[in-house]
């Protein structure tokens, strides 16, 4: 039903929209009070960047002509002209995805933006996501939702953006943090934990826009994927506060706020694939294992500060293994699991798929960010990073109670 | 004339502004403070990540008193401030070479 | 036009999500800065006790066959097995409702959670909210949505939950709060009046969701409950404010924001049942009502903190009353009010069904609290309790200035 | 497809209600600690005020049958009786429509309370608000939405209420605060910018259903002002930082989110009339010129806080005239733009409707707030503006620390 | 040197530092308190349960001074925070026996 | 005994907390204060307006010691809090006329 599936898109767009503020207050949060607004705007300025970036050459390197299956053709849609006919009856048409396809590009770069709270020049962070967009975003986005090589030639499975966008931001961020070097402080704690909550209302809300805005419509998959992204949200809380009752004795309200983010992107490549029960323990093992892996960063000796890494990278990794290993072959997408008698084969096919856009993302991100340290400089001066970022790199500071 | 800083227990504050007020000293000032001290800290963890939280929220009352209230006023307030466990605070006095009251400049202890 | 519902129904589900981090703030902004973080963990943790609960049995009880009336046969949907096939073209279908009916039951005992703030200990509130769940909102649930004894046997008019939800929630909070006794320190201010008008503009906003969305689809129902959801929210604010102005001599933000949700609280039942006068008198009474018993608790003894009895119970029992006393024959519920000559046979169907459920949920919500009060103990210590429920539950703080 | 239409319009609804505590949160962050509730119920209290207006005669005024192309006659919809007839099949209906239009009139009276920020006796606000939607936005909405004038005679375009919404409200605050005076202190930083964050937030997804709810239906025309509502809220974003770079040194969190607010009042009259390429030349120029206008109310003398001139003023005539500028002959509207070789007329015909909106608005909300100020005296005490709005006027303040 | 102490209205504080600087006394240092005294606090009504507040908002102001100085510094603070209503506040000044600038290690006066 | 009153930078606190408990000193009170001096403030721009902030913030330190012990930890808080540039901040000390310890209620330098 066409026109329904306007209605609901529509919908989807306005909550999808949320996710932006959301993910800025979310980080903000958890940032300290000096670098809190300097975070909401990294993650905010995305939307300007990547809308302009999408309106000139952006939405033809993803969708456009594919060039050897690596990139779409850049001109494919400059300007975004002659896309404006009615097609006379209410249908989703290319005015609408042009625009939801800006906001699936920009939140993957807001993500990227948590690895850099307090310490990168504004002004380079700007250049950065730029950059980033154009040479890592969009040519994943070729790949696995335009006419890229994944697409023709993996038979892996991702349904709404698990690898390009919470694989390619979890990785970006780990590269983007270890190119920066860490914080000078690095005792901090979040300077507002009701505010991350706001986030993650914001967050919640627009992830079933996301997941079922996937869908493309008002149809049963996106009441299926709506039941799934609940669940996974849900016992992602769980697995997530399992671990640090476990571990530190206590369940902490930014555990249950990660863990909700953390099953959330879990379910994100696998909610078409995985029936109720198997949302359920898809969201427990990728709340559990991104509580985890939030701890391996401090091994690895690599300020990736607010944890996109393990929360979007690892979470993203998690989730795609899960529809390969319980995936439920009565399933929209019919993936039968491994444990379930399943074909091995797509095991294969997903690794390779995770690999490819963790290992892309992942270099690609550090040469970019070498390259722009180098050229530009990326880092504040110590000064700067001392007296925060809010005030240095904005002139403002987030509270004032007088 | 007297000043005596209170450093106590914040749930001990109300009793020690009651106990003054009832011993007819009707003027304080109140700061939040962070003590350190034989009181242990806490220990916050924030995604596997332990934060040592070493200063414990004290309240800090400061009272000018006449100097014949002086021992009488210290024992009330500890009295008041006391609950007998680690952590409960310190007392100490200053000599004052003035006070005035600003609204109508007089000095001594007129002023308070 | 089932695919139109469809496109409905998914958008009233995202935007009733987010009462739940919306109830989290407005309760959260409420407690004190020492308990904020623990109060939106119970609220928030809801979600993922109650969708475990459903997916196991809860939705068995509610809608499954009925066993004498009184229950559901609970392993009627277990693990939602089975209920995943794709009708073929558009229409509202079980992946889908048993994802709405979870939020229904969730929100239920997150509202019970406002009469534990800073002073259970968060694993009691775990256990309680599983055991409170199953035995008192199931069962209710039962008789009011599924084929219980109260559909069968009562011709009461509750729209969209006045008696399971509000009701049963008002009154388990009165009886929670009462087996835990006052909080030592009863003397506190909501800490961030802000957070509470966030909570409110998340909590609205669902509403809309909530109350159009019983109606199933994007019918004239939805947009009939539309109108008076959105009168009633106003005008409670008008009850609420005149009460205080006359008996404190200022409205407040408190007040007006608590106005809105009485008046939501009121129309919840009777949205199908009243006019556009109907609905502003209604939001007017159920206002001024519930800003005259939210001092009752102080001449009752009982600590019931945030107000749900007062909020959630008195609330929708005046609505419950309104509806009956000037529902309006034209609407879509053809209810004759009695002031305009209705059948008074109404009102005792209707009070039989406030003192079925509130007599229910007291009693039963009594007997948990002390029965679990004596297994495992409810309340924290007093130590827990002077240090604030968020750094003992969770060692955690809501703000870090520095 | 008169169904979907309903479902995007449901949706539609559920997301301008939270445009209320969004512009509460957006200016209530903006004001100082001390006035941050008063101006979150001056907003909000906007619903109630203007409901009850509403349903006694206020859709009477605006969409009567005209009087002489003046008012509509007020009694048309008197306590909207007799508007609940189901139609038989879903389509949008009066009781939805109803609802919708007191949104747009009540969120039109909340932006002139910027103006009133920390001086204002909240009686007098009240009592104001009632006579200025009664005598300057329902006239007003006439003229434009209704039968009156300005839609009859003059060739103007306006998609969703760049005039009597944005122009009006920029206008009224002007006068208003110029009746009021300045406040004793006008050193006052916001006290929150990540509340304001949290407003833009909502206003933002609001702005999408305020825009493409305007279409009135899950249509093509929806779809395409999704896109230049999001591309022209991102470059307003770019326009208001650039200025600000260039002028103070540093782009401010504060200036990003004037920027949003500055790109998305200017696309609200010409969200039908330009292409992907000018909706971004347009919220570029909102931007900027808005961020150029902030900082004429200190030559002015005005102390206009909040700046609801530069952003809903100022703002909606960039948009206005943008769309004469470079409208975009394919677009829905199909205006073709001066530059592109366009008709000269449509120029005259926007400034005859922005004079007429810009000078009815000033020279009746100076005389309304002149005459109320003689009868009831608008202006608090100094005292109670010293102790603060929120203390004086609702005994509450907005945070306790302890 | 002597360590001038002054508990103010919050909307005095501009002036009394303004005072200070134009008197060449360009260090000072500010604390938010909260004082109890002759002035009532407020009552707030939160749900129609009523909480009384004590405590009113105040500036500390500390200032060290020459021992030369003692005198006009003190009139001039109270000169300054003086609006002759109630809750105008404290001033009182002790006997140091040390003053040092940090930067330097400078002490006495001259650390001034 | 003294009470030692040092108005320091934020990020030098840790270091003096530290330094101070290595010289066997264990208890000390700390306060959030805004500070003035020869180092200068900072603008903030909001839509075009400029607010000038005048006040940094410094963190205050007291802390009681012996009579015996006053010189070496005034130079003890002087070296941990120093980088040398402005704003570094001031250190001063008043004679005590009497402490206590509000939990045991002892007296004189027991009571540290
Ligand atoms: N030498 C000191 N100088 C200043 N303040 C002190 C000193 N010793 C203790 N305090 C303050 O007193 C508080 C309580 O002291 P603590 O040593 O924990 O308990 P107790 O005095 O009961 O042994 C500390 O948190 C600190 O604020
Ligand atoms: N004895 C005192 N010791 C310390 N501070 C005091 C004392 N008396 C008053 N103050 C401070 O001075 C402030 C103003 O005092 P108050 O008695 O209200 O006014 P006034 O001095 O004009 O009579 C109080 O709020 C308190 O902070
Ligand atoms: N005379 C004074 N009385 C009280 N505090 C002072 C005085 N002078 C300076 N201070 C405090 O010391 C801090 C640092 O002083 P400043 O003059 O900026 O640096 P420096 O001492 O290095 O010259 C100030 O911010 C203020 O808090």
């Amino acid at each position: 039903m066409p026109a329904a599936d306007v209605a609901w898109m529509l919908a989807a767009f306005a909550v999808v929209l949320i996710m932006f503020p959301g993910l800025s207050l979310f980080y903000g949060g958890m940032a300290g009070t000096k670098n809190a607004l300097n975070m909401m705007m990294m993650c905010m300025s995305t939307l300007a960047t990547v809308s302009v970036v999408y309106v000139l050459f952006g939405h033809g390197i993803v969708v456009g002509d594919s060039i050897g299956g690596i990139i779409g053709n850049p001109s494919g849609f400059w300007g975004f002209l002659g896309i404006y006919e009615d097609p006379g009856e209410p249908m989703v048409s290319d005015p609408f995805w042009f625009a939801f396809y800006i906001l699936f590009a920009a939140i993957t770069v807001a993500i990227v933006a948590s690895a850099a709270v307090g310490r990168m020049k504004f002004s380079a962070w700007l250049v950065f996501s730029l950059v980033w967009v154009t040479l890592v975003y969009l040519p994943l986005g070729h790949w696995v939702f335009g006419g890229g090589w994944m697409r023709e030639h993996l038979d892996f499975h991702d349904y709404a953006g698990g690898t390009a966008v919470h694989m390619a931001s979890g990785m970006g961020a780990l590269a983007l943090a270890f190119v920066l070097g860490p914080r000078r402080n690095t005792q901090m704690r979040p300077h507002s934990l009701p505010l991350v909550l706001v986030g993650v209302a914001m967050l919640w809300m627009g992830w079933i826009g996301f997941n079922a805005g996937t869908a493309g419509g008002a149809n049963f998959l996106a009441q299926y994927v709506t039941l799934t992204t609940l669940l996974a949200g849900s016992t992602g809380m769980i697995g997530f506060c399992l671990v640090e009752r476990l571990r530190d004795g206590r369940a902490t309200t930014l555990g249950m706020c990660s863990g909700v983010i953390a099953g959330l992107v879990g379910i994100t490549p696998a909610a078409d694939g995985v029936d109720a029960l198997g949302a359920m323990a898809l969201g427990l093992a990728a709340g559990a294992v991104v509580a985890w892996a939030c701890t391996w960063k401090t091994k690895l000796g690599i300020d990736e500060t607010l944890d996109a890494f393990a929360v979007h990278g690892i979470g993203g990794i998690v989730g795609s293994l899960c529809v390969v290993l319980f995936g439920y072959a009565g399933s929209p997408a019919g993936i039968e699991g491994i444990l379930f008698g399943g074909d091995w084969s797509i095991l294969l096919a997903e690794i390779a798929a995770i690999g490819a856009t963790c290992g892309y993302a992942l270099v690609m991100t550090f040469v970019i960010a070498k390259v722009l340290d180098k050229l530009i400089g990326l880092r504040a001066s110590d000064e700067d990073e001392y007296d925060g970022m809010d005030l240095s790199q904005h002139a403002e500071t987030a509270y004032d109670a007088a | 004339m007297k000043l005596i800083t209170a450093i106590v227990q914040p749930h001990r504050a109300d009793e020690v502004k009651e106990a003054l007020a009832a011993a007819g000293i009707a003027g304080l000032t109140v700061t939040e403070v962070q003590g350190y001290g034989a009181q242990k800290g806490h220990a916050e963890v924030y995604r596997g990540a332990e934060y040592q939280v070493d200063f414990r929220p004290k309240i800090r009352i400061d009272v000018v008193v006449a100097d014949a209230d002086l021992d009488a006023t210290l024992d009330l307030v500890i009295a008041a401030a006391r609950t007998g466990r680690i952590g409960d605070g310190k007392v100490w006095a200053t000599d004052l070479v003035e006070v005035a009251r600003v609204r109508t400049g007089e000095r001594g202890e007129a002023a308070l």
